[in-house]
């Protein structure tokens, strides 16, 4: 065990590559996440960040570079191993398991967790703050309505109580009111030291939230640095956050 | 009476058979969208196994080959899966489909140009061969068994795959087999499993096949597996229940046409079973066991 | 034209997902969908896109009855959807995507296409660089677009988009403003938009609709946001009651 | 200036291979090795056939030989010399034993006769999809097959029937393939075709697109069925006889294999298919035969050729999962990697 | 060189490869070969092809073989692939010789030069019926398939017919299909027959028959079973199990101390080959033929081969001791060897050359007969 006197990165990327035949979605990409950091990820549409995450997680190969977590060199390590290590995806397109009952995706959620003590704190916990999925319980979780899968997709990744959490794009389509319950999700886990990276069009509501956070364009990190301070750099902001499709 | 109540019985234990196949061919579906052409193979694996033992050490005692039956088809299932299914994993429906065929082509030809075209006499349980006189029917001792283990087999799945996690994630892994990895779970050991359930099941109806025939053949699995994915379908493939009573509605269809059509026109037999089969299939679709929601945009 | 709905109601086994719906949408008329998630808005455009078929209720278009006739004569009628989990054909190029209605609109709706081409409409949605790109090698955000371009492409009378804005940032959703604008007013067609993004729908939309548990508790022009207190409550939180009076009234300090 | 569209350049370019391999053949094989290729363009026919259905629709077809099956007896019946019928099938329903038709006029009536029954099975079949569709499927290769083993008076049932005249010619059978492939291609990138891969991949969007997916898969199947049947015609007037048999399972994975192995969604992937089947298969026969190589003599093996083509099909797709050439056609895929 | 080719198109593989003998014939030309060749001297050269039981496939293995220059073919077992082959050699007069087919009518597809090595199905048929009728059996119940080409379906009714011809009765017909693994539907029809045939006779294949017989005997059904060619492999016996001793056949010969067969048998053991079944045999004796019709013609000629084929008369063979073809449409007029199962052997019981041979091909059917 190393010494934990300093914040430990706990997510290390070395100049990652992702590369899809002749497209380069993500070029030398380097950046960390600290324990019990909120790390937001922003960046137009194709900007690369689900590209990034699921190498992160090891769905899509990683064309060269290295991701370490806790110190440990996973750039190889499959994704369930990651996960028992105690990395969570809330991914893209929700994925939920649509042809199982709400209560079978939190289960399969949970299944890297031994206790099931935690288990049922955590499943108490999500229903209660999600209660659409008490209510959708023994329902196939393909027919919710999309707000329903985001919440429960939301949900399933917390099931095993990870170390990190990354989320992508997790309010997308849920109504405001929801989408206000999941920033202040994620200030609570926050501040239960639970380490988030956040992937989020949302930009204002992200940063307000975020510790620091990575702007990202066409495969490359174009700002890195205090959320508050991109929160305020006009420039970047509509450059890259407005500008999207100039290019 | 006692002449219906025998065909009755008859019509159970072929459906039986049907029925383990089914299940088997249904679990790998329905893990992998996978129509395992090859499944057949895996019974004459099963069947050479219990040959190549019984040559090499003599052995012929059921203890002994029943348990190096099933544990050959287990083996050659998961093995299938390691090094020919497993690539294809990704791939669209038909990829699987050919693979499956072309291992089915090796093995067999395998069989051809090792063992021999001919069949090989193959020992199994005397008393499986016997009958008993109950009441109206005079019953194969292979009937009973092979029912019962049918009924067993399926309540087992059942079991597994609604309660056990290795059980759930299976039915995941077959929409979003990624998916189920980012949740922790080691999925190429859950597909695996499906594979080894598979080829138990192959095993079982190994056992009772080579019973019935006495002897292997490198075709021995081609006919009933055919009829079994028939069946599969029939019931609603994916649905384990499903799987089940197709198989016995398919061995009850044939007897039924085995003993009623005239002889002049029973060589149409296959055609009419077909032909019945295909009518159901038009009015349900999805299978006799397989619901029929309305999704809109939604995913089942 | 107008598409108009009335008393619809749909059923799942023990949940009622749309109780009793009355509204309507006329040609060149941009209208509101929005809800809490789960309110029934998507299962009433599935309704509408025949999908599904009504339980109670009808559904018109001009003097048609239009429900339940099935999705491909919806189509034809000319009524056309986007999904909100996207549905595009992943081995298609995006042109060929779009391609796919454009034909069938060529051999029913000819008369409607006019000046429409597929390389307007890709240059329209910004999508006209990936034009030979497979739909599966596409960003999220991207592939929204071209499921907007494919339902364009069928000339509709009556376009039906399901959060189209979903996975945008801010100045992509101002550009999609500005396309569907633009497009209603070329092709003079009524759009029901459903999405969750206020500044979005406040800007776009005539009026309003908003469902809640199946049923409908408020309708009128974007103002309802602000003025109707259930609305506040069922669907906005704290900060975005202040956004939606932000949206509606335009900033505070004007600029 | 005329612009030449796109298929026909993309089938010109498909049709090129088997065109300069038919030429050598021709030119400097054997008698035998004309009658591989043949029965190779033969194939390449059926293929094609079942690629313009399955490859288009993404529905699994384990029924088209039966097509292959009706046309090929069809022709027979009609073709044979009356006084042949009159010992083998004296008793043909429908007065058949008493008349004999030309090649053409048979070839005709019997690719007719195969598409009716494509018609009428077809309506069924179309409004089903997935692994029902491919169930009613096979059950056609059933029922056909059945009726054709049973059906003594008609067909002798198991046993052969012979006699048919052999009128074929290589460069006839060469000229229905291209213009097989051609058409092929065409329907393919024609908006129909378009618009029923679209439905194979997604069949709620294409719907949704105003697209009639029943009625394109009828016509898909029913061309499908028709090319088929050609196939089915000219084998018969290849091999003179024809028994069941060969219009069963064996053939219909054969064409299955070649089909996917070659990559079903496009017709270069259906014609690279069967040469690669052929080739492998026929490069096995030789080695099974116990052939001297360096002056070796190498010991006959027989059931080698099984053996390895089941070992190519399952590395091929292991290697290339969505068959050789992938889901587009050579022309395309070049075109992307140029453009 | 001077080696005279002959070409065997062989079903080495496939379903049909139990019904043809790739060995038998390689055993006997090593055998000619050895005692010093043909036409003085000259050695015969074997060609095989497997045809892989596919009709298509056998055209164009024979074509390969005649362009090797092949004098004379061998063939498979079955007509569909007999005729393409009989097709190409036609113009050219090359002799063609069925190693396995029983069927009578092959050789009137492509007349001149079609033979066969077997008897034909009606002769068999015609002998167990004679058998039969020795034993005292009095009815008889046939069971049907479309599957196997002719043989399945027109033997049990030649049967039938030199059954009745016989005095005996045929009560019925049963249906089988190729490949059943379960026979208990038409076992325990059997078994509701009041009253029972006095025996069955089926055309089963391998190893349908033995299965069929190990069921009804487990089943307590023990009627004596009939059948001819098909069913003479060991590998049937053991299918059988308990129910072999239900087992009677006609069959193309069996080696008898001081038989032909047995000293084939024994020279190719001894060579290392493996004798299978009596399609060995067979085998031997269809080269056995071609040597015979060389020595006579004294050309390898192909149209002075089958000329001399076509007025064999009285040859002495390995499966039987008289063949001739003289005047016979290329069907040889042999004897029938009935044999039974006997704890997992065959043993011979008698030997037939049917008085009484059904036409081929007749249109009679037992439904048409006396119910
Ligand atoms: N499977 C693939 N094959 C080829 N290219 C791909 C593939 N997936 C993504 N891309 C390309 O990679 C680039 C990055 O895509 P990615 O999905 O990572 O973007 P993103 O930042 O997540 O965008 P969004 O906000 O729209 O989700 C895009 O240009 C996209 O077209
Ligand atoms: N096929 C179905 N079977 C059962 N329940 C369904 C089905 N389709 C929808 N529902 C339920 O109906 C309700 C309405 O769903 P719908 O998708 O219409 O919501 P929505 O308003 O579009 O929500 P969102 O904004 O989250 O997309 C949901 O609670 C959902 O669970
Ligand atoms: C059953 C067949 C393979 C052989 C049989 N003797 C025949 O001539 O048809
Ligand atoms: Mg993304
Ligand atoms: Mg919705």
């Amino acid at each position: 065990m190393r010494p934990n006197d300093e914040p430990e990165a706990m997510l290390e990327l070395d100049s990652v590559r992702v590369e899809y035949g002749a497209v380069k979605a993500v070029q030398s990409v380097s950046l960390d996440v600290r324990e019990g950091e909120v790390v937001a990820l922003l960046g137009p549409n194709g900007a690369g960040k689900t590209s990034l995450i699921s190498a992160i997680m090891g769905v899509v190969p990683i064309t060269s570079g290295t991701v370490r977590f806790l110190g440990r060199d996973v750039t190889l390590a499959s994704p369930e191993e990651k996960v028992r290590m105690g990395i969570g995806i809330s991914p893209e397109g929700r994925r939920i398991f649509a042809n199982l009952t709400v209560a079978e995706n939190l289960r399969l959620g949970a299944s890297s967790q031994p206790d099931k003590a935690i288990r049922e704190r955590n499943q108490h916990r999500y229903l209660e703050m999600f209660p659409i999925l008490k209510e959708r319980f023994h329902q196939k979780a393909g027919t919710l309505s999309g707000g329903e899968q985001q919440q429960l997709a939301i949900s399933r990744c917390l099931m095993a109580g990870p170390k990190i959490v990354m989320l992508d794009e997790p309010s997308l389509g849920l109504a405001p009111v929801i989408v206000e319950r999941i920033f202040d999700l994620i200030a609570e886990l926050k501040a239960a030291r639970l380490t988030i990276l956040l992937v989020e069009q949302n930009a204002n509501e992200a940063l307000a939230v975020a510790d620091r956070a990575y702007l990202m364009h066409s495969g490359r990190l174009r700002f890195e640095g205090e959320a508050s301070r991109l929160r305020e750099s006009e420039d970047l902001m509509s450059h890259y956050m407005g500008l999207a499709e100039a290019q | 009476m006692e002449y219906l109540a025998q065909q009755v019985l008859n019509a159970f234990s072929i459906g039986g058979n049907y029925a383990l196949l089914a299940l088997g061919l249904a679990i790998v579906f329905s893990v992998m969208r996978l129509v395992n052409f090859a499944y057949g193979e895996v019974i004459a694996v099963a069947g050479y196994a219990m040959f190549a033992f019984f040559s090499l050490t003599g052995v012929d005692h059921g203890l002994v080959l029943v348990p190096v039956g099933i544990l050959a088809a287990i083996g050659i299932s998961i093995a299938l899966e390691r090094v020919a299914f497993r690539p294809v994993r990704y791939a669209p429906a038909a990829t699987g489909l050919l693979t499956a065929f072309g291992v089915s082509i090796v093995i067999r030809n395998f069989f051809i140009t090792l063992v021999a075209t001919r069949s090989k006499a193959v020992p199994t349980p005397q008393w499986l061969g016997q009958h008993v006189d109950i009441g109206i029917a005079r019953i194969q001792l292979i009937q009973i068994v092979e029912t019962t283990l049918t009924a067993l087999a399926l309540l087992l799945l059942v079991f597994i795959l609604r309660r056990t996690n290795i059980g759930l994630a299976m039915r995941a892994a077959a929409r979003d087999f990624d998916m189920v990895r980012m949740v922790g779970i080691n999925a190429n050991k859950v597909i695996m499993a499906a594979f080894a359930i598979s080829g138990f099941l192959a095993g079982l109806a190994a056992i009772f096949i080579i019973a019935r025939r006495g002897v292997v053949d490198p075709f021995m699995g081609f006919g009933p597996v055919l009829k079994a994915f028939v069946a599969a379908v029939l019931g609603g493939f994916g649905s384990l229940g499903g799987a089940v009573l197709g198989g016995f509605i398919l061995g009850a269809l044939e007897v039924f046409f085995q003993i009623a059509l005239p002889s002049s026109i029973a060589g149409y037999r296959d055609a009419f079973v077909f032909a019945l089969v295909s009518v159901i299939l038009v009015w349900r679709p999805q299978g006799l066991l397989g619901v029929k929601h309305q999704f809109g945009d939604k995913d089942e | 034209m107008k598409l108009a709905v009335s008393g619809v109601s749909k059923h799942f086994q023990g949940v009622t997902a749309v109780n009793d719906v009355t509204l309507e949408c006329a040609s060149g008329e941009i209208v509101g969908l929005i809800g809490p998630n789960g309110a029934g808005k998507t299962t009433l455009l599935n309704m509408i896109s025949s999908l599904l078929t009504v339980d109670a209720g009808t559904i018109t278009l001009g003097d048609q009855a239009v429900h339940n006739i099935g999705p491909r004569q919806i189509a034809r009628s000319g009524v056309a959807r986007t999904f909100q989990n996207i549905r595009l054909c992943p081995n298609l190029t995006v042109r060929q995507n779009i391609e796919v209605a454009y034909t069938t609109a060529r051999r029913h709706r000819r008369q409607r296409l006019g000046q429409l081409t597929i390389e307007r409409l890709m240059h329209q949605l910004g999508i006209a660089h990936f034009a030979e790109h497979k739909a599966s090698e596409l960003a999220y955000g991207t592939q929204r677009r071209v499921e907007i371009a494919r339902a364009l492409a069928l000339a509709p009378e009556f376009l039906l988009l399901d959060e189209p804005t979903a996975g945008m940032i801010e100045s992509e959703t101002k550009e999609l403003i500005a396309a569907i604008m633009e497009i209603r007013d070329w092709m003079g067609c009524g759009v029901v938009v459903i999405d969750h993004d206020l500044s979005f729908i406040t800007t776009v939309c005539e009026r309003i609709y908003v469902l809640d548990m199946g049923r409908l508790v408020a309708s009128g022009p974007p103002s309802v946001l602000r003025d109707d207190p259930r609305v506040a409550e069922i669907y906005l939180g704290r900060k975005a009651r202040r956004q939606a009076i932000q949206a509606v009234n335009g900033p505070p300090s004007p600029a | 200036m005329i612009r030449i569209p796109g298929f026909i350049k993309g089938a010109a370019l498909t049709a090129l291979l088997p065109i300069i391999i038919a030429i050598l053949v021709v030119t400097f094989g054997s008698g035998a090795q004309e009658r591989i290729l043949n029965l190779f363009l033969i194939n390449l026919i059926l293929v094609v056939g079942l690629q313009i259905f399955m490859g288009n629709s993404n529905i699994v077809n384990l029924g088209h030989i039966s097509f292959m099956g009706i046309a090929g007896y069809a022709a027979a019946i009609l073709t044979i010399p009356v006084a042949i019928k009159k010992t083998i099938i004296p008793n043909a329903p429908f007065g058949l034993a008493t008349f004999q038709l030309g090649p053409v006029e048979g070839a005709i009536l019997a690719i007719l006769l195969a598409m009716l029954v494509a018609l009428i099975v077809g309506f069924v079949i179309v409004r089903e999809s997935g692994i029902s569709a491919t169930i009613l499927t096979l059950a056609l290769l059933v029922i056909v097959h059945t009726i054709l083993a049973n059906w003594v008076e008609l067909t002798r049932g198991m046993r052969a029937l012979y006699g048919v005249p052999m009128t074929l010619n290589t460069w006839l059978v060469l000229i229905v393939a291209i213009a097989v492939i051609f058409f092929g291609r065409w329907f393919r990138d024609s908006p129909p075709g378009l618009q029923l891969r679209a439905s194979g991949e997604s069949l709620v969007a294409a719907e949704s697109m105003g697209v009639n997916v029943r009625l394109l898969r009828l016509v898909a199947w029913v061309l499908s069925a028709g090319v088929v049947a050609a196939g089915g015609v000219l084998y018969v007037y290849l091999i003179g006889s024809i028994s069941p048999k060969s219009f069963y399972f064996d053939t219909t994975l054969l064409t299955l294999a070649m089909l996917i192995l070659g990559g079903m969604n496009s017709i270069s992937g259906a014609v690279i298919g069967v040469i690669i089947v052929t080739a492998g298969f026929e490069i096995m026969r030789y080695f099974e035969s116990s052939p001297v190589i360096f002056g070796v003599k190498l010991p006959e093996f027989l059931g080698l050729t099984g053996f390895f083509l089941g070992l190519i099909i399952v590395l091929s797709m292991a290697l290339r999962p969505k068959g050789m050439v992938g889901s587009d056609e050579i022309d395309e895929t070049l075109q992307r990697k140029s453009g | 060189d001077d080696e005279v080719v002959i070409g065997h198109v062989a079903a080495a593989t496939g379903e049909l490869a139990p019904y043809d003998s790739v060995t038998g014939v390689q055993c006997m030309v090593d055998i000619v070969n050895e005692k010093g060749g043909v036409l003085g001297g000259r050695k015969l050269k074997l060609l095989t092809r497997d045809m892989k039981s596919d009709a298509a496939l056998a055209g164009t293995a024979a074509q390969e073989l005649i362009d090797a220059g092949a004098r004379v073919l061998l063939g498979p077992p079955t007509d569909d692939g007999l005729i393409p082959m009989g097709v190409i050699a036609m113009p050219l007069s090359i002799p063609v010789i069925s190693v396995g087919s029983t069927q009578v009518q092959w050789p009137a597809a492509v007349p001149g030069v079609a033979y066969l090595t077997a008897y034909g199905d009606n002769a068999s048929a015609a002998s167990a019926a004679e058998f039969a009728v020795k034993q005292g059996y009095k009815t008889a119940l046939l069971m049907i398939s479309h599957d196997v080409g002719s043989y399945s379906i027109a033997t049990p009714r030649y049967f039938g017919e030199t059954f009745e011809h016989l005095g005996g009765k045929v009560v019925g017909e049963l249906n089988w299909n190729l490949g059943t693994s379960d026979y208990s539907p038409q076992i325990t029809q059997i078994a509701a027959m009041n009253p029972r045939p006095d025996m069955i006779f089926s055309a089963f294949v391998m190893p349908d028959g033995g299965t069929f017989m190990r069921q009804a005997m487990a089943a307590g059904l023990d009627i004596p079973v009939f059948g001819t060619d098909t069913f003479d492999d060991p590998a049937m016996l053991s299918a059988a199990g308990p129910g072999g001793s239900l087992m009677n056949l006609g069959s193309h010969g069996f080696p008898s101390e001081g038989s032909a067969l047995k000293a084939f048998y024994d020279d190719c053991a001894a060579r290392g080959f493996k004798i299978e079944n009596v399609f060995f045999g067979l085998g031997g004796e269809a080269v056995e033929i071609v040597r015979h019709a060389i020595e006579t013609a004294g050309s390898d000629d192909p149209a002075a081969i089958n000329e001399a084929i076509g007025n064999i008369e009285n040859m002495k063979g390995v499966t039987a001791d008289s063949i001739t073809f003289k005047d016979r449409g290329g069907v040889p007029l042999k004897d029938v060897v009935i044999v039974k199962g006997n704890n997992g052997q065959f043993e011979l019981v008698d030997r037939i050359m049917p008085n009484w041979v059904p036409e081929a091909d007749s249109d009679w059917k037992p439904e048409n007969a006396a119910e």
